[in-house]
């Protein structure tokens, strides 16, 4: 097992990695910007050091401090979290250059699973189920035409680097698609400095489940009871559970195995997730997010399975003590991302004046803040993540509902009022919802 | 309606509004005292409706400008320059010179210490360096200086902005 | 099911009820002293009322005010927590005869649970092993003489009201028996105004077992995994966990069927404890309690069940739905006790200045108390209950280990020292306890 | 060290260090903030070596003297008496009548009214009712005195503790 681990992250994550090397009984080393260098959980690691100021380029995507950081301070291994650099194939190569273990899969598969036409191409060589559209990058609008007249409308335009709904059109008809196209490419080009564009079919009110998976360097994958992350605003999601209530116990195992199939495939060796699009009993491959997930608590208590400990255990070069078998479903789970945002949705920064959390039976609360912490402008406005769990999905809806009632947060707006509407929402509750819930609400 | 007087302004890592101010409309008692603790401002006076309040420190002897460290905003580890605190004043400026880098410090060439306290050093002359990931990053003064402080060991871990040298500059 | 319920304590365990009506989507009405008035938990109710100044006779322990706030807030029912009037029969009775329903066992049953010599009597006819000693209260010295001559010293001195390490006293020979009897009989008169005293048979070095069972009104009973509460000082418990490290799954099958046995004889109707001391194999029944206890999250973990909504649907007449198979160890839980108190671990009162609590996998913290809260001098000094669980005994000592490491308290002094020191203690790691442990580590 | 005008004083329910005093030798800004705040104190002034503070507060126009509030101390419930807050001054002195019970506020027998605004009542005059489990808990003045505010409705549930009354006691 490692000594000592370089947190290469800011937040409720750093923290949660924190915590799991502390229960590990394994040194913890705590990277800050000057913006964060007052923070409560810094001082939760055995040793914190500032690698630049506020702004993530000069800090947290500052991949030569890191490394320094990781170095001077003799660490032997550095997770990256999520985001920043947690899926840059080169920092994941430079760690290791440097005698560092870096806690994820290797940088082959990180940059594999980063390019979505190339994974999406492999996976249906291996006749996986794919959302039918070109075969990699489209060269121009007229071949994307072409493509979506093989397909039929609605077709969608993605931008092969890209995530978050940047780059993304969706087009009805084939007067609409060369527009769409070129603003798609100059939107992909601003965002990811890449203007690689495909083409899809595009799945009408789909579901979005994925799958989490656990493999070890000898190739044992196991996967996880699904989560449902359907409930989305412009492509991020905002309420996600386990298990999902749209899933019967057979279309769990087809897609399980389906993903266990993709990470062997792309010989992924850590703890990561594989993207499906679920329309009734069809589903396809999107992609795999090679890195732990902002909703990795759901499944930790679908299941009782700590997955950072896992990872961190199996970046160690442990193997797999768990079976298939071992992985049941123990509860059902619900996360809220508690954000803090104006009436518009729009990320806001400010000063956190109170902050009361919720607690009691069935609460889970991950959260870098406390009273008096500042949400920064220069990173991402989650205050909070609230997860509940109950025997059956009743019981963690009621509890997330309780959980909420107890929130007190005073000095920035937040969206609990959204995720109360989301859970007192008919269909919501009857279990029946797709991608299109929150537009459809309004 | 709020009389102040901001006799000295502490540098600011990342420009923000200056507090009192921004909260002059609703003014927040607290948080002036909190400012009042951590910087150097030296009185403050208000005045609104049926409230007055007076409040002072004794000004500290050193009368000092108000600057920014431009560095920190512009980015100091790709222009390889130490990041610095400056105050200002007539004759000479205390500036204290920090990590451009994490990394080891080093104070000595061999075995020989290149800066001690008291020494005069020139524009652009080395004190010291960091050596990050094997690349030594230079720390020197942007003007004739004198070492008033050295504030770590040779050889010891810094992080990104420690504090590392105090030195006067002459603006004479 | 109660339409609404007025839940006649204060604290942690009132927000328990209040989180666990919540999620019944059933209306509460929190009740609160003077002193109280603020407490943030009192805003979580449907609706608060005040009963009176801040000394609990006046209020918490005030009959009167009680069932009239019930009345004018037009309740159906009562939840009376633990402490203050958990367990008194005429509480319960007076709450029936005005129409409220007590959520808790009958009157009688109360009362009969609250009678130590009687109900260890009335086992003891049914052949469950208590420990050898006097049939009911012991009439002088002399007699208590005569019954340590029948079982052997050591002996032990108890009060029949008793509690809590009152009225007792551990005789080790003859010549020291008058004198204990005496004082003993003296400490008794003055706690409960009844200096009753029974004799019994001393068990060196025992641990403190408890089986928690439920129970509904047609006579079903199960029984749920057992809590060591052997980790002690002065007879009040400290730490629990569950289930026990000593206790095999023969002897824990055992003690589960005998508290269901008792439970039974004196018709017990809603969740409760029955206690054991256990030395090697064998055990002795000691005493029941008829109410929810302070360490009742370290079962609920265990088994993922929630036994406060439990006992309020059992209250409202609910059929016990679980069968004895549906109760399984899911985990392994630890509970700290966080206390207000100074070095020489008497209760001090204070302000929380400051109070960050820990979070992420595997924690539930239950408290009532917020940054800025009070310690009332007038109430007990548990600041809150810190449980931690994990998929073995290991993980959940280990959370818990680094739960601790993230509590900030300011502004009064904390027992926190003293959990780490039992956590790191080697017989503690090593599952090798006995209600001696405090005393020997010192 | 700390110069202090406490005009007049707020009762509290349980005597406790009143605030400013407690902390003289460590003072806190922000608690004396919050004090002033909270209570009806119109003037501060602290110097302390280098600092100066004065802080003001318009005077209200009636001047009331300190008191306390026995009867919550001494359990009002048993005494069967309303828990009240009194203010003494020279000539009158307005006193709140509290709730003494968990109950239903009466003011009126049948369909009269038996007390109103600017009603005259007599020292142990009856002028309303807490109905606390059928028994009815009588409200009276200990002195000759006027309403001068009704603050529950008739047959409205109260609160032990509740505002009822606010009087005018005739001290001369």
């Amino acid at each position: 097992m490692f000594k000592k681990v370089l947190v290469a992250n800011r937040g409720e994550i750093a923290l949660r990695v924190i915590r799991a090397l502390r229960e590990m009984s394994v040194k913890s080393v705590a990277v800050c910007s000057e913006a964060d260098k007052n923070n409560f959980y810094c001082g939760l690691a055995d040793d914190c050091i500032c690698i630049g100021p506020a702004p993530a380029a000069s800090s947290y995507l500052n991949i030569s401090q890191i490394i320094s950081a990781a170095l001077v301070k003799k660490c032997d291994a550095v997770h990256p979290g999520y985001g920043f650099l947690a899926e840059n194939p080169h920092f994941a190569e430079i760690c290791s250059s440097y005698g560092l273990s870096f806690i994820g899969p290797s940088p082959e598969t990180i940059a594999l699973a980063g390019q979505k036409a190339e994974i999406i191409d492999l996976v249906k060589r291996k006749k996986i189920p794919v959302i039918p559209g070109s075969k990699g990058v489209v060269a121009n609008a007229a071949e994307a035409k072409k493509i979506a007249a093989g397909i039929k409308y609605p077709v969608i335009i993605k931008a092969t680097a890209g995530g978050g709904g940047k780059g993304m059109r969706i087009v009805r008809s084939e007067k609409d698609i060369e527009q769409a196209f070129e603003l798609a490419g100059t939107e992909a080009k601003n965002a990811f400095s890449d203007s690689g564009l495909y083409v899809e079919k595009y799945i009408e009110s789909p579901r979005h489940i994925e799958i989490q998976v656990a493999a070890d360097k000898k190739g044992k994958v196991v996967f996880f009871p699904e989560r449902d992350c359907s409930i989305q605003r412009n492509h991020q999601k905002v309420l996600e559970e386990g298990p999902s209530p749209q899933i019967n116990s057979n279309l769990r195992k087809k897609l399980g195995e389906t993903a266990c199939r993709v990470a062997k495939l792309i010989n992924y060796t850590s703890v990561g997730t594989v993207e499906f699009l679920v329309s009734k009993d069809d589903f396809y491959f999107m992609e795999m997010n090679a890195r732990i997930q902002v909703e990795h608590p759901v499944t930790e208590l679908v299941s009782d399975i700590d997955l950072v400990k896992m990872q961190i255990a199996l970046a160690a070069g442990e193997e797999l003590k768990l079976r298939q078998d071992d992985i049941k479903e123990i509860c059902h789970s619900v996360e809220c991302r508690i954000n803090s945002e104006d009436e518009n949705y729009t990320p806001s920064a400010g000063t956190l004046e109170k902050l009361i959390l919720p607690g009691g039976p069935g609460v889970r609360v991950d959260t870098a803040m406390t009273s008096g912490a500042e949400i920064s402008p220069f990173y991402d406005s989650m205050i909070a993540k609230i997860i509940t769990y109950g025997r059956n999905r009743t019981e963690a809806i009621m509890r997330m509902q309780r959980a909420l009632m107890e929130i007190k947060i005073e000095g920035v707006t937040t969206n609990i009022k959204l995720h109360q509407k989301i859970l007192k929402n008919e269909n919501f509750i009857k279990g029946c919802y797709t991608t299109d819930f929150i537009g459809d609400m309004k | 309606m709020v009389k102040k007087q901001l006799q000295k302004k502490k540098p600011a890592a990342r420009p923000k509004p200056e507090p009192a101010a921004a909260s002059a409309a609703d003014l927040d008692l607290k948080k002036i005292m909190e400012v009042l603790g951590k910087t150097d401002v030296c009185e403050f006076e208000y005045s609104r409706g049926d409230m007055h309040i007076v409040l002072k420190k004794e000004p500290v002897s050193v009368i000092l400008g108000e600057t920014e460290t431009a560095q920190t905003e512009s980015g100091p580890a790709e222009k390889n320059l130490p990041v610095l605190d400056e105050k200002a004043c007539a004759q000479t400026c205390v500036k204290t010179l920090k990590s451009p880098a994490v990394g080891i410090f080093h104070i000595s060439d061999g075995n020989t210490l290149i800066a001690s306290v008291g020494k005069k050093i020139k524009k652009g002359q080395r004190i010291g360096w960091v050596n990050s990931m094997g690349i030594n990053q230079e720390i020197m003064a942007e003007k004739n200086s004198k070492i008033t402080a050295i504030l770590c060991k040779d050889r010891e871990v810094v992080e990104w902005g420690q504090k590392l040298f105090e030195i006067e500059e002459n603006n004479v």
